[in-house]
């Protein structure tokens, strides 16, 4: 079979593979078409009580932070694309606008029921897990909510905003990964971290899993979206092997600077604004005031902590290289975000301004760890998701405050679960990428990558120059 | 054995290439260049003051022939590179320069049969 | 008189001829000032009662809505920039910027009141239509409503949602003449679409004109924007004729690749992004359990049939052309979300991928088809958003439920609506470019062409080189 | 002491001096422990009352606006960047992010309270103010509302939308100085306006201070936001004097071109849309049919004097330069949304176009006459934001409605007060940049200058070259 | 007939540009290059390790010139490409190679008469 | 004097330089440009139809050197640029060039000490 159609072909496996036999298409069609014809009475509603209003504002500031996480998207493929070689950029877009495409569908058809198959009821379990609180339920399409007997938001709402978490974790890995993994693998990789990985130790927590009846706290994702994606990356980074020049026979580290650095900036403010969709969001109910309350303070620590960050890489940053490294402060930044995002509804201002520095400073010291452990990671994903991720998780253990009625050792439990997740995420991965090096379909050879896998993978240049595309006359 | 230089106008790279393939010269460099010549450059304004944009965008050819291909080179890129009939300001220059030797790194061959 | 000179004058001329004698400026400059009191007042009150609950949550929503939607301007400005050659950045640059500028001081004078002149009663029209049913009301600025007797929302944040969409339809047609067209035909064709085409053909259906009344379906305008956008770019593609050197005179077919891929995949983030406020902006109302539901349920929908294009293209493009073709990916996203725009609130999940996924696949046979037959559009303007959009006017038809109430041909009456619609944007706006050609003053000189539009039409470059920008000493 | 230990240090003491002995950290701390309570016991909260629904509505907007408004930093980042050389982008970039970083922090250590101290019960000043009506207080940390006894909004969305507003003030600079300051300079400078400049003038308005009194209008800041960055810039672009090259020895103005203006145009698309919070945001209570009205009202005007502004600097531009100047376009968008800031709640629709179109012409006479003094400023940021700044304040006063009650003159009022704090930003201003011209901090050396910042002051290429990063073999 | 080949800092395109037509050499070619020379390049940090930027950023001229105009071409770029009055590592250097011949596209017209 | 002219794959700069650095040439200037040669264009599809990138991406590096190091020169060259044991399509050309002469903007230094 011609190398072109593997590919394609790969993928439909995979996503066939993982969707199984259960997909009950039918009954969620139905559901819909009711649905639908919700859709066409709504407007006669005019009678609003106290459950219908809560319903109402959830759902719709729900929606607008998904729309806010689904802008990320843009800011993490621009800080990819601004961090790597010009000869590489389509190939980072091509992967990141399809590992959105591919996670979407994913999440629908698989992880958006392995992840939340319903929590237990003192500590029962519905039978909807397939492994009550180690693996949920395997069903397909969003299952919807009826608005007459209102819950607390709506199912379409809730998949959005999750689906775009989902989203984040698998896009992590392609800045690791970066110039030198085949398309066709990247692609694989995707589907599978969507549709099986993060939704199964996601739902540990969130899913109201083990891990959750531990006690264990990751507000918005610290642990559960960007550890996840961090040490999946490092999976990927090591097997990998670094890019061609990167370091040299004699072991010297080559840095191959990033192509446009405004565009790396351009990505971590976007991610910044995004930032505030992902953590407040994560409230999941706004309606009251103390809900709107919480939301807007989980904002103020949320801002605080990306400051912090920034502040500490950057004069790390100096006070080591003698230069004011603007790359370091935008990863400070994110370094920032993702330390907090675990405990920003549970730590005090002071508290986020630690944690966030904290965090900056983390980036710098995981940047020149890897380049020491000689593991190429072009992005520095690893140490401003995996690191700063698992940081995260252990701050809420420091500074969060224990949940009410909680026993024993908070940090320990913290600590337990961040290391747990990290160690599902990496181990996994590392099994993946094992098997595909094992069949020749991970690496591309070092012809196409010296090429450029713009030309190799995808036969176009990102920038084609003006003699060529000046037009002819003929 | 010549070095020939040609500057030409961006949009002319496709009908010149065609040209000299006629004429079984395939291998060439091309570099981005801007210039100066008699063609005045375009002005425009720029947060207010006129910045007289002279310089203009061109192409600029190398290739490495040997004595028997130059007269045909530089015709295949004048009839190539000239706008219309009798051209227009801006077309450009080819320059012919001495080369004392060639050498194909694949191989190492050198001389003629390198080029 | 000078060249330079015609064109501000002719868009001043094009501006006030259209929105003619009878603009009543007097009565709505008294109502602003009011409305500017009751904005004074607004601070006092406290009393909510259902009727206001619902009016701020609308008004609050759809103003959301409308930013977003706003913020696609930014998306099409880059998406055309990136698939075009460097030296028509700024000219294309200028086309977007000045064309929602335009559009909304025209939509304002002319375009609103012709667009909404008042839904008719019974099958009764209100006076105030020119012609009941095909042409609406000559009047000028935005009436404003009385918070006091609060309606469903406000009428500014209404102007905002509509003017928004109008710009949509506008700046489509950018990418389809992009390369060759003067700027100051583009500015008079920018006029008349918002001022004139757009809301004339936009009442038929939401101004309750005659295809309202036929019982034809465009939740949020397949039809109304993106056909209309994508066959007057047809118009101006094929008037215009191909680029210089676009097709060989022995009708060889030699693209021009564009020149920085990243900006458009950055346009298409931002597109996907703002098409949340297009899609489940278009519900207008949000208060309420129903409607909070059916807004995102249209986000599902919406989602779906957009990662479905992406996959669908990306598939296809890999198969014919043995690469998987990034731009195809991308104008595969759009093609998704155009498809589904129309029908968004009316179809199921399984129905939205599948709606999808052949938007995707007509994207790619677009393209090939505009190439075969010569058609010169740089972005794929028609594939996207005119081919796209029809099929979304026809997809309502075969997947979507039938209104209540509806008799006869559903599929009928879409494919109809959905022509004439098309039709009416083609051949006015042919109508427009074959006069401009007629007068010479609608495409550049080769000589200008060849230079690229930025220096001939504007006198600057959008890249100066470092040696000209480096600075002198003297 | 080493040159680059000397920029952290400094920036530290600055920090460390402003914020003083009583930044009374303890109180706040415990607030935000209880707040964290308050945020577990959220979830249960189900009984909505009218003041309840208030809070929620206007703290959820409020925040919603605060991140649009931050989104504009990467507006002007953008902005800054496509409109300089090449060689100065990794310098803009890290002032970007540096002083929205620092501004956060310096404001919620200083600038918060020293901007809103408690407004004046009739007439009489809270003892929390150092200085009645001129100097607010001195204290750090947001103090948190309890939202069991809900005020208007949360204080920590209030928070976040007003240091939106503060970096907004501070970033404007960075344009006017750009290509020739010390990166230390200026992230002392940033720590100055964040810190102590923007919260003191904003004070005398917003905070209830002398200028309220007066009756001075001011809805988002024409004058208090923009005027006093563009003021600041201007003393800084004099201080500094113009870059290599800008001016020959002969007295000729060698304009030096912006190196992506793509990027630029980005920018601009950006900060209009981020003006959707700025403005409408201004209103700060939404909940209430009357409230919605005033924001979406709002949001009208703002959109016609963007769009006015465009249009008349494009054709004066094309008027006097004979060629329609994009750079004159954007920045005229930028002028007309400036212009309006101060009024866009108490113009008419016409009168909002008026403002919007004299602001756009300001733009271009703004620029001549800057260069016929031959100040450099790069980005246009003084007669964008200087200028049409001022314009606001005084279209206030011809335009607006006068406030109830008022007596005397009101334009006396607004052109006085406009004068006032654009004076006091021009001075104090001034004043810091002599003394760190004094001192030799301020400006780099000829040799750095014509290398370019991103080499001399970062040590690194924003945009390296192919050859260099395509990776080698060893 | 030589072609003359100078290699210059970036921002002193202006000034050499100036000297040049001062002894009315006003046709030439600008490329964008980078250099290795004695000028050491600066170093920078890149995500935490030092990257030697050690290619500096120089611009390229090249002149065809008749052989009256080759001393008076040198002298301009000397005096418009040096730094300060004892000038400054990274100045660049003047290369003059031989050429045998010139044609201008444009007419055809070859030779010193094309120049 | 001679002026060598060498297009390598860009991938090989570094490895050039270093063996260049070996034989003590230091000095050079780079280029990028685009090359035809034998070693046939990748194509790709554009928006639907096969656009033949036949332009590759070289380097070209330009040497000003004294006679004695134009073999050793060469010989670096080939060393550092040919790809594996026997080299492949698009590794390149050197190309060598007379040189009359060459100045030091600087000092104003001509001839070989110049270099
Ligand atoms: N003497 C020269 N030396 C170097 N480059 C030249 C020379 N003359 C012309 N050129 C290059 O050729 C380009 C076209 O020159 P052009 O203005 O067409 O010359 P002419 O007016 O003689 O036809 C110029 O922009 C410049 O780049
Ligand atoms: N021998 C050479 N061959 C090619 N280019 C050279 C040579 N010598 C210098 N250059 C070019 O000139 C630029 C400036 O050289 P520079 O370091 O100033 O030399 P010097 O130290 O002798 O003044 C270098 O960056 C390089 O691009
Ligand atoms: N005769 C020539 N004139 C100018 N450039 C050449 C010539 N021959 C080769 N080149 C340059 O060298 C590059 C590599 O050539 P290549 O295809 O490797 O030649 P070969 O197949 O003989 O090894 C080409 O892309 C082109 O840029």
């Amino acid at each position: 079979m011609v190398q072109w159609l593997r590919a394609p072909m790969l993928t439909c496996l995979v996503l066939a593979g993982i969707v199984g036999v259960n997909m009950m298409m039918a009954s969620p069609t139905f559901a819909q078409d009711d649905a639908a014809a919700v859709v066409e009475a709504a407007v006669e509603t005019v009678e609003y009580n106290d459950a219908d209003y809560q319903y109402t504002i959830n759902t719709l500031i729900m929606f607008i932070c998904a729309v806010l996480v689904l802008f990320m998207q843009a800011g993490f493929a621009m800080v990819e694309v601004g961090l790597n070689s010009a000869k590489n950029t389509i190939n980072i877009l091509a992967k990141n606008v399809m590992d959105l495409a591919i996670g979407v569908i994913l999440y629908l058809l698989v992880g958006f029921a392995l992840m939340y198959p319903g929590a237990p009821e003192d500590g029962v379990y519905p039978d909807s897990w397939v492994m009550p609180g180690y693996v949920g339920a395997f069903s397909s399409f969003v299952t919807l909510d009826d608005p007459a007997e209102p819950g607390s938001y709506s199912s379409p709402a809730d998949f959005l905003f999750q689906v775009a978490f989902a989203a984040t974790a698998a896009t992590i890995v392609s800045g690791s990964v970066a110039g030198r993994m085949k398309f066709s693998a990247y692609l694989i990789y995707s589907a599978l971290l969507t549709g099986l990985i993060y939704p199964i130790s996601g739902s540990w927590k969130w899913g109201g899993g083990f891990l959750n009846e531990w006690g264990f706290q990751d507000f918005a994702g610290s642990v559960l979206v960007h550890t996840v994606g961090g040490f999946a990356g490092l999976a990927g980074a090591i097997v990998l092997g670094p890019r061609i020049g990167r370091y040299t026979s004699d072991g010297r580290s080559v840095p191959i600077p990033g192509h446009n650095i405004a565009f790396a900036a351009l990505g971590v403010f976007i991610l910044w604004v995004g930032w505030y969709g992902f953590n407040p969001g994560s409230q999941l109910t706004y309606a009251g005031g103390a809900n709107a309350f919480a939301t807007t303070y989980i904002g103020l620590t949320t801002t605080l902590a990306a400051a912090a960050g920034a502040v500490s890489a950057l004069v790390l940053a100096w006070v080591l290289f003698s230069k004011p490294d603007l790359t370091m402060a935008l990863n400070g930044v994110l370094g920032g975000l993702v330390a907090i995002t675990a405990n920003c509804d549970r730590v005090s201002q002071v508290e986020s301004l630690i944690i966030g520095a904290i965090g900056g400073a983390l980036v710098v010291a995981g940047v020149i760890l890897l380049d020491k452990l000689k593991i190429d990671d072009p992005v520095g994903a690893w140490p401003v998701h995996g690191l700063c991720g698992v940081w995260g998780g252990v701050a809420t253990g420091i500074f969060g405050d224990v949940p009410d009625g909680f026993e024993g050792s908070f940090l320990g439990v913290q600590c337990l679960s961040t290391l747990i997740v990290a160690a599902w995420a990496f181990f996994t991965m590392l099994a993946l990428f094992l098997g595909l090096k094992a069949v020749g379909m991970l690496r591309v050879s070092p012809e196409e990558e010296q090429a450029g896998l713009d030309i190799s993978e995808h036969g176009m240049h990102a920038y084609p120059s003006d003699a060529v595309s000046a037009g002819a006359i003929h | 054995m010549k070095f020939v230089i040609a500057i030409i106008q961006p949009g002319k790279l496709e009908s010149v290439k065609a040209a000299l393939s006629k004429v079984e010269v395939v291998r060439l460099t091309v570099l981005e260049c801007q210039g100066f010549g008699r063609q005045k450059g375009k002005t425009g304004p720029h947060l207010g003051h006129d910045s007289s944009v002279n310089l203009l965008r061109k192409v600029q050819l190398q290739i490495a022939v040997n004595e028997e291909f130059v007269q045909p080179t530089i015709d295949a890129i004048i009839a190539g590179g000239r706008s219309g009939e009798e051209g227009r300001i801006g077309d450009g220059k080819i320059f012919v320069l001495p080369m004392d030797d060639c050498i194909r790194i694949r191989t190492g061959e050198t001389g003629s049969e390198a080029i």
